[in-house]
């Protein structure tokens, strides 16, 4: 026995749990989607990503040596942070993109808070959102064919201007054609015929496996299901933010997003294109930056759907995932105020 | 262009004047009473309710200040002056008591007491207690996870690497909150001119104590036999200054056998006789240490090494030929404390 | 001397905007390029001292009960004259600060600084007062501008700095670039100030070695 | 006047241009009264209510003094006073008739007189609905629900950005960027999220 | 043996019997298990081993009534033997307010390792429920439920084959959950009732009395012995021989180890009761108390000693919480001194069963700053209280 013995607090046990294994999870969940962008991408996916990642750790060790407070790299946050900051941008952008973006994300998404938890919002979406306003021009324009596939997910091209976009894009021209009085009928034409060919089995299959256009991590809905299944068997994430985000931008699409009034959406086509799956299952669910109890992961999803369905159908830009996400971290600390569960025992006394 | 500044006269002065009148009869009907300290503060403040403060306007910091929930200072656009304005206003019913500084009793540290465990968990001394935890094998003594420098609104306590807090007593304001808040009442309130404390709290007996503890007080009493104005007693095997009756001498730090007994004032002068001794002995007599040796009828000589600047020979002294002097020029005065030349 | 000191507080240690944290709406709005920082700093000192004059003249004649309409009422005749006169001779500016020159009305530090300050003191050191405040908020705004133009657009007084190879990082020019430039700057204020602390109280203790 | 126009409005002013984040109107009691969630809600409502009724009011004097007098250059003045009045007036009768409601309301009235955001939407009305050729009740009712809206986007994001602040008090902020400093960080996050709104088309 | 030695003086108290035959040698302050050092009686042991002459066996145990019931549990000197060691006269005297109408026997291990109830259950069935038939009697309640926790199939036969028909009672076998013996749990477990926040079971007419209780009510009112051992489980890695002792109050733990075969391993920390809510102790050289259900035994492999990370707001804690509450919450208002609001979403309603720390990836320390926070709110609470009471004589 020992001279001295430890005194502390009980428990005196503890579950084999770590942020590390909670962060190095998600690292490897993710892994799938980044094998599948390397192959339909090049290897240019590989190296952003990689650029991305050293960015971040590399700022988060500056930050913190600066600091004088522990360098703690090793958890694997950051890493996470540069994985999804990369995610989330077109493969063909500037090597300085990911680099900036990184640099931005750590040091005012989440070092200036203190760190790790302190964050208010999502670093990686910060570091999307502010390069999406910074350098419009470069995240919205370099997107890649895949290799042997089609950028836009259809293979035709009547509609000008574009023909370098992703399927999110030319639904939205397609649907602003047939929404305008002033189109051609000419137009017209082309616009339903494109927007027949983007609900057609052929192009659900291609966007199911990635065979499309978009951002880096975003490509293939097959592999991050693969990773998210793993995440949510090693209870790594909740269901109830992915899901009730899934759901409520397939309802809200479906109802709203058809070219021919209410109810004619195609709720597949919305759900599997753009970064939906990777938003839900990777961003969303940042358990930092959402609502911890249960009622209020719901309302934070259906939030996420609502904001997407908004920003996608009539807002400005064709996708709306990332800001929608970061809209809800901000209003997050409130939902976590108004959800507190109901205590044990805090009842209405019965007689 | 007359007719411009006409119509823009008559117009601003019309609007004025109906405004004027609403909010006068306004005024009338809907008076509520305040209290007149709030007015008061209220009529220094700038009065630009601009929120600044992050107080409802005006009125909230004013309310705010006078129930103490905000500081006089608390307006930035007001700046230095207003502040003291209403620092002024609100009142300063500090009196005139002296000043008191916080006392830690006990000077048991890492190398020179036993620890008995090893604590993991909040660095805080009470919530060490809750679990058992005081490392230290002395129940008795300074925990040292410094929960009194955590409550300290003044910076004034630092916790060494020996796990032993001390007071800064320039910093320290007497406000007590380390007192309240040290879960083993080490801590005492002492008028700021006290410099010789018992740094020690440990209700052990004497070989119990020595134990665990080489600085502990181990009851033996030579401080209270030793006490030139019986300011001391022993209160359950531990020795307690009477500050009250305490006079600075030092006689007790200089015969503590374990040192728990500490003397703050650092170099203390020595007695010096002088010419007008006429042999009469007293100084001999009172000193504690044995400092003074001559025959009666002639001049007293000082033993330099052994004086420890108690001063009671300079008291004794009916001729007063007996001075204090010091390396630093400190003479001490009449009472016992000390001032600069 | 002391109407010296009243300047320079203005300037560094009181400075309304990165101390007080007063006058932030136009801070921000304005603050998308040197000129605009420069013609509202301008404004605002000339609404600021003239205002100041005014209030410290009368202050003797305003009854305590109506005084905060009254200065009111001096701040917003002050206002329209800026008004009017900028819209007449430099339109162009007038039309890039849009309504932040009417709200120069309701500027806590104008406000402020009458009732806090001019409505106590006499002319001289309510003036200094004024220019002293004045040209703080004007170096707060040339400074967020500064970085915000240069970073946001490329440029410094409209001429390009970084060459044509320039990507601006456009979030600069638009509001989320406002709000972190004058965070961070805030942030670095504050360490300025720890770090010039911490070394007074260095000299100090080395100074007073017992 | 159109419904489709009205929702623009409405939309217009809580999201696409809020107040605070993109207009930068109000950022004093942004800052100082989003400390915790309780005092933020009570100046939201008090600010919602006020400039509503700033709007409606400053119509009034706008077309029924100024224009007619030909002394609309006097309009600042002219807003300032009505609006000082009115909240001055509105206080008096709040605090004697519901102490109740004056605790958790009529407190942050005073605040708002100096409250940029108050007489800017004021002015802003005067930019986009008076001087226009508008139909009088089309004018009217525009100026009124932009009042309401902006207020409400207002204290949507004062709301929000208490709720955030409550919480980044219990972490470990960095010291030097605590308080203020930390504050505009969290509403330049505010304002980067909101950009998701641009562009919106309602209609 | 088993002569009164310490008299009781207040309500809820109990007085205390010598656990062996001899004299009282020396009265003096003794390291207590709970912490802290208190007054205590060592007893010289003369070798005999026989009860004093008051304790004699009870003839008519069937005619008692619920009052003599109670005073002879009082005057046994028993107490809740689950751990919080709560005078037990004192649960079967509700107020009349309050009626009880249920009895629960709590046979649920109140943590994990320990086995002491488990065995209790085993070995002396017979003996425990016509304990527990006087509980019930005493509460004059009209059921007993008696809920044993699945993972325990030969307790719930043993304890199912002991009812007698007709006894009223019943077997309950449980979902195996921790915390499935804290009273609120078990009741709601049981019956389906939340005891309301704040209160007590008996305000949804329930009392719970653990297996161990209902053996030394047995023993006092059927063969007249007062409350003197306990089954004390001695379990960990590092023990050669984990067992259960019945072990009689006062006899020192290093004692009970020698009985155990000694310890092999390296030891870090030795917790008295289970390794959720059990508190660490320093030294060997404890007695054995009546709310002493077990001393575990770690080895340094088994402790976790890093430091906390920050709270990655994971919500684990939040899940696994069995009183509902938000603990991180909670910990961060406590960290932030901001103890009213901690109190406000329900700091005093926490049970400090340790689920919340066991399951943190940030490993925070929840349960010490509860228990910190609780302090210092109650501390803040008496000194408001004071206050108070001193404006009230000005």
């Amino acid at each position: 026995m020992r001279e001295r013995l430890i005194v502390s607090a009980s428990p005196h046990v503890r579950d084999d749990v770590s942020v590390e294994k909670v962060m190095y999870g998600v690292v490897i969940a993710l892994v799938p989607a980044l094998a599948g962008s390397i192959y339909f991408y090049g290897m240019r996916a590989a190296f952003l990503t990689l650029l991305a990642i050293v960015a971040c750790l590399l700022t988060e060790a500056v930050i913190q040596r600066m600091r004088g407070v522990p360098v703690t790299i090793r958890d694997g946050s950051a890493l996470v942070t540069g994985i999804l900051i990369a995610f989330n941008l077109p493969p063909g952008v500037p090597w300085w993109i990911p680099v900036i973006g990184s640099i931005f994300a750590i040091a005012i998404g989440k070092q200036i808070f203190g760190g790790l938890g302190n964050n208010p919002l999502n670093p990686a979406l910060v570091g999307r959102a502010f390069l999406m306003a910074s350098w419009p021009v470069h995240l919205t324009t370099t997107w890649l064919s895949t290799k042997g596939g089609t950028l836009s997910g259809t293979a035709l091209h009547g509609i000008d201007a574009v023909a370098q976009a992703t399927p999110l894009a030319v639904l939205r021209k397609a649907s602003d054609i047939v929404a305008d009085p002033s189109s051609t009928t000419h137009q017209l034409v082309q616009a339903r015929e494109v927007l027949t060919d983007l609900g057609s089995a052929d192009t659900i299959v291609n966007l199911f496996i990635g065979n499309v256009g978009g951002c880096i991590g975003e490509t293939s809905v097959l592999l991050l299901l693969v990773g998210a299944a793993y995440l949510l068997y090693k209870h790594l994430i909740d269901w109830r933010v992915p899901g009730a985000y899934i759901l409520t931008v397939a309802v809200l699409a479906w109802i709203f997003g058809g070219p021919s009034g209410l109810l004619t959406g195609n709720a597949l086509f919305h759900v599997l294109s753009g970064g939906l799956i990777l938003g839900a299952f990777y961003m969303a669910t940042d358990m930092v930056t959402s609502p911890v109890s249960p009622k209020g992961m719901i309302i934070f999803g259906v939030g996420c759907g609502v904001l997407t369905a908004v920003i996608r159908l009539i807002g400005g830009y064709p996708e709306g995932v990332s800001y929608s996400i970061l809209l809800m971290n901000v209003a997050t600390p409130l939902i976590d105020r108004h959800t507190r569960p109901k205590k044990f025992g805090e009842v209405k006394k019965s007689g | 262009m007359q007719s411009v500044v006409a119509k823009s006269m008559i117009a601003l002065t019309g609007m004025a004047a109906i405004f004027g009148a609403v909010l006068a009869v306004a005024s009338r009907i809907f008076v509520v009473h305040r209290d007149p300290r709030v007015e008061q503060v209220l009529e220094l403040l700038p009065g630009a309710n601009c929120g600044a403060c992050g107080f409802p306007g005006c009125q909230g910091l004013a309310e705010a200040m006078v129930q103490g929930e905000a500081a006089p200072n608390a307006c930035p656009p007001g700046g230095a002056e207003t502040a003291s304005a209403i620092a002024d206003a609100l009142g300063g019913d500090a009196g005139d008591v002296v000043p008191k500084v916080a006392v830690v009793h006990c000077k048991g540290g890492l190398s020179n007491s036993v620890q008995r465990l090893e604590y993991e968990g909040i660095e805080d001394c009470r919530a060490a207690l809750l679990v058992g935890g005081n490392p230290k094998a002395c129940i008795f003594g300074c925990l040292g996870f410094g929960t009194c420098k955590t409550v300290c609104p003044f910076d004034a306590v630092e916790l060494d690497e020996e796990g032993i807090v001390h007071i800064d007593r320039v910093k320290c304001t007497g406000c007590g909150n380390c007192v309240i808040a040290c879960p083993v009442n080490i801590m005492e309130l002492v008028s700021e001119d006290m410099r010789v404390h018992i740094k020690c709290s440990s209700h052990d007996k004497g070989a119990a104590a020595k134990k665990v503890c080489t600085v502990a007080c181990i009851a033996c009493r030579l401080c209270v036999k030793k006490c030139p104005t019986d300011a001391i007693h022993m209160d359950d095997n531990l020795a307690v200054i009477d500050y009250s009756k305490c006079t600075n001498c030092g006689v007790c730090a200089a015969v503590c056998p374990t040192d728990a007994i500490v003397d703050e004032i650092p170099a203390r002068p020595k007695a010096v006789i002088g010419g007008k001794c006429e042999g009469a002995g007293k100084c001999k007599e009172v000193c504690p240490v044995k400092a003074i040796e001559g025959e009666p009828g002639e001049r007293h000589e000082i033993i330099r090494e052994k004086c420890i600047g108690c001063g009671l020979c300079m008291e004794a002294c009916p001729t007063k030929a007996v001075n204090m002097v010091g390396a630093l020029g400190h003479q001490r005065a009449k009472g016992g404390a000390l001032e600069s030349e | 001397m002391k109407a010296m000191a009243e300047l320079v507080k203005g300037i560094y240690t009181e400075n309304p905007v990165f101390r007080l944290a007063l006058g932030l709406c136009p801070a921000l709005a304005v603050s998308t390029s040197v000129e605009n920082a420069l013609g509202m700093g301008a404004a605002a000192t000339f609404v600021l001292v003239g205002s100041n004059i005014v209030i410290s003249l009368l202050r003797k004649a305003i009854p305590a009960k109506v005084r905060i309409p009254c200065f009111i009422v001096v701040i917003a005749s002050f206002v329209t004259i800026v008004e009017l006169v900028m819209g007449a001779y430099l339109p162009e500016l007038a039309k890039s600060l849009g309504i932040f020159i009417p709200l120069i009305v309701v500027n806590c530090i104008i406000l402020g600084r009458a009732e806090a300050f001019a409505s106590k003191h006499g002319l001289g050191l309510a003036v200094m007062d004024g220019i002293g405040m004045g040209i703080g908020f004007t170096f707060a705004l040339v400074l967020i501008a500064a970085i915000r133009e240069l970073l946001g657009n490329g440029t410094l007084f409209g001429y390009m700095v970084f060459g044509p190879q320039f990507q601006p990082m456009l979030l600069m020019i638009l509001s989320p670039g406002a709000f972190v430039t004058i965070g961070l700057l805030m942030g670095y204020f504050n360490i300025l100030d720890d770090k010039m602390r911490r070394k007074a109280k260095a000299a100090e203790a080395g100074g007073g070695g017992r | 006047m159109d419904l489709g126009q009205l929702l623009a409005i409405v939309i217009g002013a809580i999201f696409v241009s809020n107040f605070v984040l993109m207009r930068f109107l109000g950022l004093c009691p942004f800052v100082g009264v989003s400390k915790d969630s309780d005092s933020a809600l009570g100046m939201g409502m008090a600010v919602i209510f006020v400039m509503t009724m700033a709007s409606l009011v400053t119509w009034f004097v706008y077309n029924y003094v100024l224009v007619p007098l030909e002394i609309t250059y006097l309009r600042t003045i002219a807003f300032i006073l009505v609006i000082a009045t009115l909240v001055q007036f509105v206080e008096m009768v709040i605090e004697k008739t519901s102490p109740a409601l004056h605790k958790s309301l009529g407190i942050y009235l005073p605040l708002i007189t100096t409250n940029c955001a108050v007489l800017g939407v004021a002015v802003v009305n005067v930019d986009s609905f008076m001087v226009t050729d508008l139909p009088r009740n089309a004018s009217f009712i525009y100026t009124v629900v932009h009042g309401l809206s902006a207020g409400i986007g207002f204290t949507l994001a004062l709301i929000l950005m208490a709720a955030i602040r409550e919480r980044l008090d219990l972490v470990d902020i960095p010291k030097s960027m605590r308080g203020i400093a930390i504050t505009f960080i969290v509403a330049g996050l505010m304002a980067i999220a909101f950009q998701g709104f641009s562009g919106l088309k309602i209609g | 043996m088993g002569q009164l030695i310490g008299e009781a003086t207040g309500f809820v108290s109990v007085p205390v019997h010598t656990p062996i035959a001899g004299k009282v040698a020396a009265v003096g302050r003794f390291p207590h298990p709970l912490g802290g050092e208190q007054e205590a009686i060592v007893i010289e042991g003369d070798g005999t081993d026989d009860w004093h002459e008051s304790v004699v066996a009870r003839e008519n145990v069937d005619s008692l009534t619920p009052s003599e019931i109670k005073d002879i549990v009082r005057g046994a000197g028993i107490v809740g033997l689950g751990g919080a060691a709560f005078p037990t006269h004192v649960k079967l005297s509700p107020p009349e307010s309050k009626p009880i109408n249920t009895a629960i026997l709590n046979g649920c291990e109140c943590e994990p390792w320990l086995t002491a109830d488990h065995r209790l259950m085993v070995e002396k069935p017979d003996e425990i429920l016509k304990g527990f038939l006087l509980i019930v009697k005493g509460l004059g309640c009209e059921r007993g439920i008696v809920g044993v926790e699945a993972n325990k199939p030969d307790a719930v036969e043993a304890m199912r084959a002991a009812v007698s028909a007709g006894s009223g009672l019943k077997v309950v076998a449980l979902q195996v959950k921790y915390p499935q013996g804290a009273e609120k749990q078990l009741i709601s477990a049981t019956l389906g009732r939340q005891v309301p926040s704040g209160g007590l079971p008996m305000d949804v007419g329930v009392v719970v009395q653990n297996v161990g209780t209902a053996l030394a009510v047995y023993e006092a009112c059927h063969l007249g012995r007062p409350l003197t051992r306990r089954v004390v489980t001695l379990t960990g890695n590092p023990l050669a021989r984990p067992a259960n002792f019945m072990a009689r109050v006062g006899t020192l733990v290093s004692s009970l180890v020698d009985q155990a075969g000694g310890l092999e391993g390296d030891v870090a920390k030795v917790v008295s009761g289970g390794p959720m809510m059990g508190v660490t102790q320093f030294t060997l050289d404890v007695p054995v108390i009546k709310g002493m259900s077990g001393i575990l035994f770690l080895g340094p492999s088994e402790i976790d000693v890093k430091s906390p990370d920050p709270c990655i707001r994971c919500g684990h804690c939040v899940h696994s919480c069995p009183m509902k509450l938000l603990p991180t919450t909670i910990e961060k208002f406590v960290m932030a001194e901001q103890i009213g609001k901690a109190v406000d979403i329900g700091l005093n309603d926490c049970i400090e069963c340790g689920s919340c720390a066991y399951v943190c990836p940030s490993r925070r320390r929840l349960v010490h700053q509860f228990k910190y926070g609780k302090y210092i709110a109650w501390e803040r609470k008496k000194a408001a209280q004071e206050k108070s009471e001193k404006e009230k004589k000005t």
